[in-house]
């Protein structure tokens, strides 16, 4: 089984899977279908999905961004703080895209050049970034932010369409044809699959993968920006605890943890459905823990079933000879 | 020093790095803290760590067979929660049997890791991810919404806190740190002198030829996450211990702290590497910033930075210290590694969580 | 070098320990092994030859127990048996040694040798294990510090060591698949040796490799596959070289003749004095256009390091390189492809190729911004193109330039690899092991493929621990030991003998003295 | 969907005719089926659940034909999951949604979403500071008042001499909590307190763990500690227990907000002699009272509005004084517990 059927393989189940959720979810309940409804289940989490876009490239890269989250709340609290201070929101929000792109490259320093482990440098990352955006705002929730950021992040823009739904799917896009158009993309797959090959063949594996840590905490800090632009304020423990859901939705997309294999339809099939899933238990009144439950048996049996299935093919292969 | 170099290998005395920069930590925060060298410091630490510490011994040993355990948190909660309720409702029950309640409800999660990871071949982190929030579900979903509370637990077990086993002078030292410390010493053992033991290192090694040799490989896993899952248990019950009043959220988020105190402690989390004293090495480290930073009167808001940048810097240190002694010990060895399979380049940042 | 009194007591003839009775094997499509019977007594050298994916390997994985005949069966001193894993053919006193040492790289030497005993009780004696790990060490005339992890040790060292964890395992039946494969000559004379002890002990040894110069020079017995089926087993007096190639491929090929030399007069490439901290120094040498350098010596020797120096993976800390006469610093592998240097590693699995991906996108990997549209989009039907034209021009089989590079054979991969740096159109090749792992036909097929890319102009340094390959292919040959540049011996002055002698420490104007 | 609305629109039509309904108190009534969602903080901690109870009380008396939803996040996403709520309730057009806010003004826009789809936003226990979005905030006390009383155990429990004390807060992002701590902070400077030193603020995350260590890190930090105030049920117990630990109890005194049946003990044994606490179960009850009359419009939620509220008699809608705007029906009143009354309140 190549790597290319598998994935096919896993995408035709991702599908089935979506469809058979979305046809549950109609059953279920009247109000699913209706526009207002599809448009809530996409911005009800949107900021998660834009980061699984860039943590997909992580992961692919062979390694991994815990800080993700840490870097959202980081990237927010410094927009409200330095708003607060007086600055105008425009700046306000390039300084906290700046904010993001440091913490970026803060992990690519460690991680390309001195060599640490990802996972070692981002979840003291996830710890220290968190502090910062704590050292910020304190106790403090800061809101009050002018009109043209807050409808940003609540007002449809195109259509139903909010800015955020917009911009994710054409970072969608965008990432989709670096990861498998782009000459950064095949790297990207060559430096996850054999990071020694890589080098040897000329491929400055440093850069690349100080690329996907700077971009993917420059991706978080965006999102962390169209978060507080949803919520209309900015409190210390924003986006807390959403790298766990952001790594599931990228591992339940088809993603090998071991990267070097995955892409990125799998990772939007996936997010569809996670979403769809959340959004129907919702209107269900099924929340919180059991979500959660459904979600994560859903991830290990997507990867258990196929196993176990091929097991059974492989046995009857066994009687045949 | 050569008859030292013979005789000891850098991977041996890494944890001396480690002991280094502890040691540096303690005097730093001593010159700043007055009263600080006390025995009230020392329990602080030590009955911090001791939790941390008895898991990060479980979780070492899947660490070091190439896989994770990030349901540990989950477990604890788990355990803490099921058996103090036990306990809360029928105070009579044996002490030990509820330690071995705790111990086999731990081990019986760590068998469903285990199952899926070894037998149904799914990478170590999928699962565990999703039995991260199983677990934890099916506690907030099972428990009603109680807490146990420590005036519903007998006093045997409220009062174990406080017992001082050694009643020499002002000497004072906690069960807890006892009971951590005994399973450090037992697993450093086992994992150096138990033949079976050291076959964690050997498939976390070399997979392939741990095939060819024909080690058990899944019995080996499973096993690992079982061990994990039981001392996770046994986390759970010194968690119900210390804290006496236990919520459905007990625990929740001990998974990063474990796995911090690992990777802190050397161990490679590629498998193969490290040792359970590095683990604990590693807690304490960690427990020791958390405890003292406080105190320095840094202010609330700023622990957290603080402690993140503390964490990088020990692992940065440590690295740098680990290849000055590998260079001591001889370029060659260096120079080969550096061009073989798993290359210092490939050690650190070859794709294999 | 042969001694003609062991080819006497070899043929011990007794009850065979080992009989195979017209096993097969088949997986999906292929048939990988046909009614295949073989028979192997004790004290017996049993040489296995044949192309790869004629079966030798999966003959080998059965008698291991890792994978299980379709039909057929195995008799060990004529009992039947069924060998299910790995640890119960060590139970039944069957050992194989593979041609990439398996060691754990995190365990120390001792450890190694005796991961696989089931019968040393639950508690590990360090000390006892050290006294006996040295004990086998020494009995095998190797000496290793058993406390030192395996990470780091020579492929020669690992390789000892693979032997010492079979000899522990008293075994009765030792598999060497490809034992020599990553050795140098010298350190194959050691392995003869203990091969050799091994045999007066009564042991018998299934002896797998390409290289067919030694297969003849320890081998009782000379079985060659083709295509999954037996096609000759002869005693090895009644075989020939010649004969053995004809069966495994099918036709006659000569591994034995010298290239024609391609040389011409401009230096492409002239490094002085050249070293790396601690690793290598004051390696000097030119190369000139078309001509074909070779690189002799043992392994650890430096070679390989001199040729990361040039290309700039791991840069020279003294000395100069000049190209074309201009003197140049490089300090990565970017540098050196700019300055049209190629390297083509010795470890095709590791640092070579990225096998989970095409043919084409390893081929195009070095240069893939020449493969960029406007858009800097990847254009891959270009990608396919180039790879069409390699594989027609290097004789890549299977041709289908979307398959996954793990999926092709060890020749082919090395012509992929080949493909891959050719395709940076180099002006200076460097070859390390070309044909480490390669079957013969392949091989002779690299052999041309090296002499032809001379001819256009490039010129190449060839690294091989295979002697004859680099008497054969080099114009010229560097001796390396130490990592300290011996000397370098022109046609007239090369054969094994000079170059060993060199190789193993005696200056030029001795080795040429010992040559007469 | 649009049906919906249109019912919606219909049923306000109604609502706006009777004027006399201010007259005298609006009386609710029975039998309506109404949907309406009680969404706590989160899921698994008692208080929440006793709230729970009393609103479960409150629909039978009420006898409402449409169940109770009782629906929370999980802590760890509070938040995010509280606006997921909403916003789906309000998919569903649902007649009422009472919260106990721990989101901040992050809940607004999804409340405003909520009111927009002529849904009844009641807050109960943590109210939206901004107040947008809310129609009314049930409040268990007067924050000023919880203020006054946290000061007022302190000095009991220093003394008139005074001291040091810190305060254990559940997060630094918890609005009530803030809320009552500045309260604190004002009725501080009311000179009887002048002898009350309050040294610092520390935070526990609403996890007994952490609020355990912060309490000991507070006692190995200041030597002369003498009162630790837990605003917090979570908190107080967790810092009661450390300090019994510690052995300190008759050194340091734990106080605050907490429940009698998880602080029996330590009222008993000294460590948490004086505490103080309403009854979750009657805000549960009143919180369903006012919704379900808003929802049924048998009340406008406008200042001056009086109402029954079954078992818990007359209360009135006045303006919120801890607040800059919003309405706010204040339950009251504190008990004050210690050894005398403690066990009664832990039944």
């Amino acid at each position: 089984m190549s790597v290319l059927d598998r994935l096919k393989g896993w995408e035709t189940m991702m599908l089935a899977l979506l469809c058979a959720i979305v046809a549950l979810n109609s059953l279920g309940s009247p109000y699913f279908l209706s526009v207002g409804n599809i448009v809530n289940l996409f911005q009800l989490s949107i900021e998660k999905s834009i980061v699984a876009l860039t943590m997909a490239l992580v992961i692919i890269g062979g390694e991994i961004d815990l800080s993700v989250a840490s870097v959202m709340g980081l990237a927010a609290c410094v927009m409200a703080w330095t708003f607060h201070e007086g600055a105008p929101m425009p700046l306000a929000v390039l300084l906290a895209l700046a904010a993001g792109v440091l913490a970026g490259l803060n992990n690519a320093f460690w991680i390309a050049r001195v060599g640490l482990p990802s996972l070692a440098v981002t979840l003291a990352g996830l710890i220290g970034y968190r502090g910062v955006a704590r050292i910020l705002l304190e106790d403090r929730a800061i809101g009050g932010f002018p009109d043209w950021f807050n409808t940003l992040g609540q007002q449809a823009l195109i259509g139903p369409l909010t800015a955020a739904i917009l911009i994710f799917f054409l970072l969608f896009l965008l990432f989709a044809i670096i990861l498998h158009g782009s000459a950064f993309g095949r790297l990207v797959y060559v430096v996850g699959s054999n990071v020694q090959a890589a080098r040897y063949s000329g491929v400055r594996v440093g850069l690349v993968k100080s690329a996907l840590f700077v971009g993917s905490a420059f991706v978080a800090a965006l999102a962390g920006i169209l978060y507080a632009a949803r919520l209309g304020s900015v409190r210390g423990d924003m986006a807390e605890g959403f790298e766990l859901d952001v790594v599931t939705a990228v591992l339940l997309g088809g993603v090998s943890i071991f990267g070097g294999k995955g892409n990125l339809v799998g990772v939007g099939l996936s997010l569809l459905a996670i979403l769809n899933l959340r959004n129907g238990m919702g209107l269900a009144d099924i929340t919180g823990n059991t979500q959660n439950d459904v979600i994560g048996g859903l991830l290990i049996l997507s990867v258990l079933i196929p196993n176990m299935w091929q097991d059974v093919r492989n046995k009857w292969k066994g009687r045949e000879t | 020093m050569t008859w030292l170099k013979r005789r000891v290998r850098p991977e041996q005395i890494r944890e001396l790095s480690l002991l280094v920069l502890i040691v540096a930590a303690i005097v730093m925060f001593g010159s700043f803290i007055d009263g600080y060298y006390s025995f009230r410091t020392f329990n602080r630490i030590a009955s911090s760590v001791a939790i941390i510490t008895v898991v990060a011994v479980g979780q070492t040993l899947v660490v070091l067979t190439r896989n994770i355990d990030l349901s540990v948190g989950s477990i604890v909660g788990f355990t803490a929660y099921f058996v103090g309720t036990l306990i809360a409702n029928n105070n009579g029950i044996n002490p030990l049997l509820a330690v071995a309640i705790a111990i086999a409800m731990g081990a019986a999660l760590g068998v469903v890791n285990g199952v899926i990871v070894a037998w149904g071949r799914v990478p170590a982190v999928v699962v565990t991810l999703g039995t991260l929030a199983i677990y934890r579900g099916v506690l907030v979903d099972l428990s009603g919404a109680k807490t146990v509370t420590t005036d519903s637990l007998p006093d045997w077990l409220t009062g174990l806190p406080l017992v001082n086993v050694t009643p020499i002078g002002n000497l004072d030292i906690r069960p807890l740190f006892v009971v951590a410390l005994v399973i450090v010493v037992i697993f450093q053992f086992g994992t150096t002198y138990l033949s079976f033991a050291r076959r964690f290192y050997a498939i976390g090694s070399n997979p392939e030829a741990a095939q060819l040799v024909g080690l058990p490989m899944k019995g080996i896993v499973f096993l690992a996450f079982v061990i994990c899952g039981a001392l996770a248990g046994l986390g759970g019950f010194m968690f119900l211990v210390r804290f006496g009043n236990i919520t459905v959220e007990a625990g929740r988020g001990l998974e990063l702290s474990v796995v911090a105190a690992v990777v802190v402690g050397g161990v490679n989390i590629f498998g193969g590497s490290g040792t359970v004293l590095g683990a604990m090495l590693g807690a304490v480290m960690i427990g020791t910033l958390e405890q003292s930073l406080f105190r320095l009167g840094i202010s609330e808001f700023w622990l957290d930075a603080v402690l993140g940048l503390l964490i990088l810097l020990a692992v940065a240190s440590d690295a740098v210290i680990l290849q000055r002694l590998r260079a001591l010990w001889g370029g060659a060895d260096l120079k080969l590694v550096a061009r073989g399979a798993d290359s210092g380049a490939g050690e650190q940042s070859a794709p294999r969580p | 070098m042969a001694e003609p009194q062991e080819i006497a007591d070899g043929a011990a003839a007794v009850a065979p320990i080992l009989e195979i009775r017209g096993v097969a094997k088949r997986f999906d499509a292929t048939q990988a092994l046909d009614d295949v019977s073989l028979t192997l007594h004790a004290g017996e050298i049993h040489a296995l030859l044949g192309e790869n994916g004629a079966g030798k390997s999966t003959l080998i994985k059965i008698i291991t127990g890792v994978h299980q005949p379709d039909r057929g069966q195995i008799l060990l001193a004529g009992r039947p048996a069924t060998i299910r894993s790995a640890a119960e053919a060590q139970r039944l006193g069957v050992a194989a040694i593979y041609q990439e040492p398996l060691l754990f790289p995190d365990l120390n030497v001792a450890e190694n040798i005796f991961i696989s005993h089931q019968d040393r009780g639950a508690v590990v004696d360090w000390r006892l294990m050290f006294r006996e790990a040295e004990a086998i060490l020494a009995e095998l005339g190797v000496s290793l510090d058993v406390r030192n992890p395996a990470r780091g040790l020579t492929l020669a060292a690992q390789q000892s060591v693979e032997i010492a964890k079979a000899i522990s395992l008293n075994v009765r039946i030792l598999i060497m698949d490809e034992p020599t494969a990553s050795l140098s000559a010298h350190e194959v004379q050691q392995l003869f040796r203990l091969v050799r002890d091994l045999k007066r002990q009564g042991v018998a040894i299934l002896f797998v490799s390409h290289r067919i110069e030694e297969v003849f020079e320890i081998a009782d017995k000379v079985t060659v596959f083709r295509d999954g089926r037996r096609i000759s087993t002869r005693p090895r007096l009644e075989a020939t070289p010649q004969r053995a190639i004809a069966d495994m491929v099918g036709r006659e090929i000569d591994l034995t003749k010298a290239r024609a030399t391609s040389a011409r007069k401009d230096r492409v490439l002239s490094v002085a004095d050249l070293g790396r901290q601690g690793v290598f120094e004051g390696v000097t040498f030119d190369l000139r256009r078309g001509e074909v350098l070779g690189f002799a010596g043992l392994i650890g020797a430096g070679r390989t390091d001199v040729g990361l120096a040039v290309f700039g993976i791991e840069p020279a800390t003294s000395g100069t390189i000049l190209i074309d006469g201009k003197p140049v610093t490089i300090r990565s592998p970017r540098d050196g492809m700019n300055l049209g240097i190629a390297y083509v590693s010795e470890d095709r699995r590791q640092l070579g190729l990225v096998l989970p991906m095409s043919i084409f996108a390893n081929i195009t990997l070095p240069v893939l911004r020449r493969y960029l549209n406007r858009f800097g989009l990847v254009r891959t039907s270009l990608e396919r193109r180039t790879a069409d034209a390699f594989g027609a021009k290097l004789a890549i089989r299977p041709l289908l330039v979307d398959l996954e590079v793990a999926k092709l054979s060890g020749g082919n991969q090395q012509k992929v690899m080949l493909s891959k740096w050719l395709n940076t159109n180099p002006s200076i090749l460097i070859l390390d092991e070309p044909t480490r792992g390669v079957d013969v036909g392949s091989k002779a097929e690299v052999h041309a493929i090296i002499g032809q890319l001379a001819a256009e102009g490039i010129g190449v340094i060839v690294i091989s621990s295979d002697l004859p390959e680099v008497l054969v292919l080099g114009d010229r040959v560097l001796v390396m030991r130490e990592g300290r540049q011996m000397a370098i011996l022109d046609r007239a002055q090369a054969n094994q003998e000079t170059v060993m002698a060199a190789a193993m420490g005696q200056s030029l104007a001795e080795s040429l003295r010992s040559e007469s | 969907m649009r049906k919906l609305l249109m019912g919606a629109a219909a049923l306000a039509l109604l609502a706006a005719l009777p004027q006399h309904a201010r007259a005298q108190d609006a009386m609710a009534t029975p039998g309506k089926a109404v949907s309406m969602v009680l969404l706590p903080k989160f899921l698994g901690i008692l208080p929440f659940d006793q709230a729970h109870k009393g609103a479960e009380e409150a629909a039978k008396e009420l006898k409402n034909q449409t169940p109770l939803q009782f629906l929370g996040p999980t802590p760890q996403n509070s938040v995010a999951g509280q606006i997921e709520i909403v916003t789906n309730a309000t998919t569903q057009g649902v007649k009422a949604i009472m919260i106990s806010n721990n989101s901040g003004d992050q809940i607004v826009p999804a409340a405003k979403a909520a009111q927009a789809k002529g849904i009844k936003v009641v807050t109960w226990d943590s109210p939206i500071p901004s107040s947008e979005g809310e129609d009314v905030f049930v409040a268990q006390v007067d924050f000023s008042d919880i203020g006054k009383v946290m000061a007022d155990m302190t000095l009991d429990l220093t003394g008139p001499g005074g001291g040091k004390f810190a305060i254990l807060s559940a997060s630094p992002d918890a609005a009530n909590q803030n809320a009552w701590i500045a309260a604190m902070k004002t009725a501080l400077k009311d000179p009887k307190y002048a002898k009350l030193n309050l040294v610092d603020t520390v935070y526990g995350n609403d996890e007994s763990e952490k609020s355990y260590t912060q309490a000991q890190a507070l006692v190995d930090k200041y030597p002369d500690l003498k009162v630790i105030m837990a605003p917090t049920s979570v908190g107080i117990v967790a810092a009661a227990k450390a300090l019994q630990d510690e052995k300190l109890c008759d050194k340091v005194k734990i106080s605050g907000l907490g429940l009698p049946s998880e602080l029996l003990a330590y009222t008993k044994n000294g460590c948490s002699p004086e505490f103080a606490l309403w009854s979750f179960v009657d805000l549960g009850y009143l919180t369903y009272y006012t919704a379900y009359l808003l929802a049924t419009d048998a009340m406008k939620a406008e200042e001056g509005a009086k109402f029954k509220a079954g078992r818990m008699g007359e209360f009135t809608i006045t303006k919120d004084p801890t607040r800059a705007k919003g309405l706010r029906v204040l339950m009251g009143p504190f008990t004050v517990y210690n050894k005398d009354n403690v066990e009664a309140g832990a039944k």
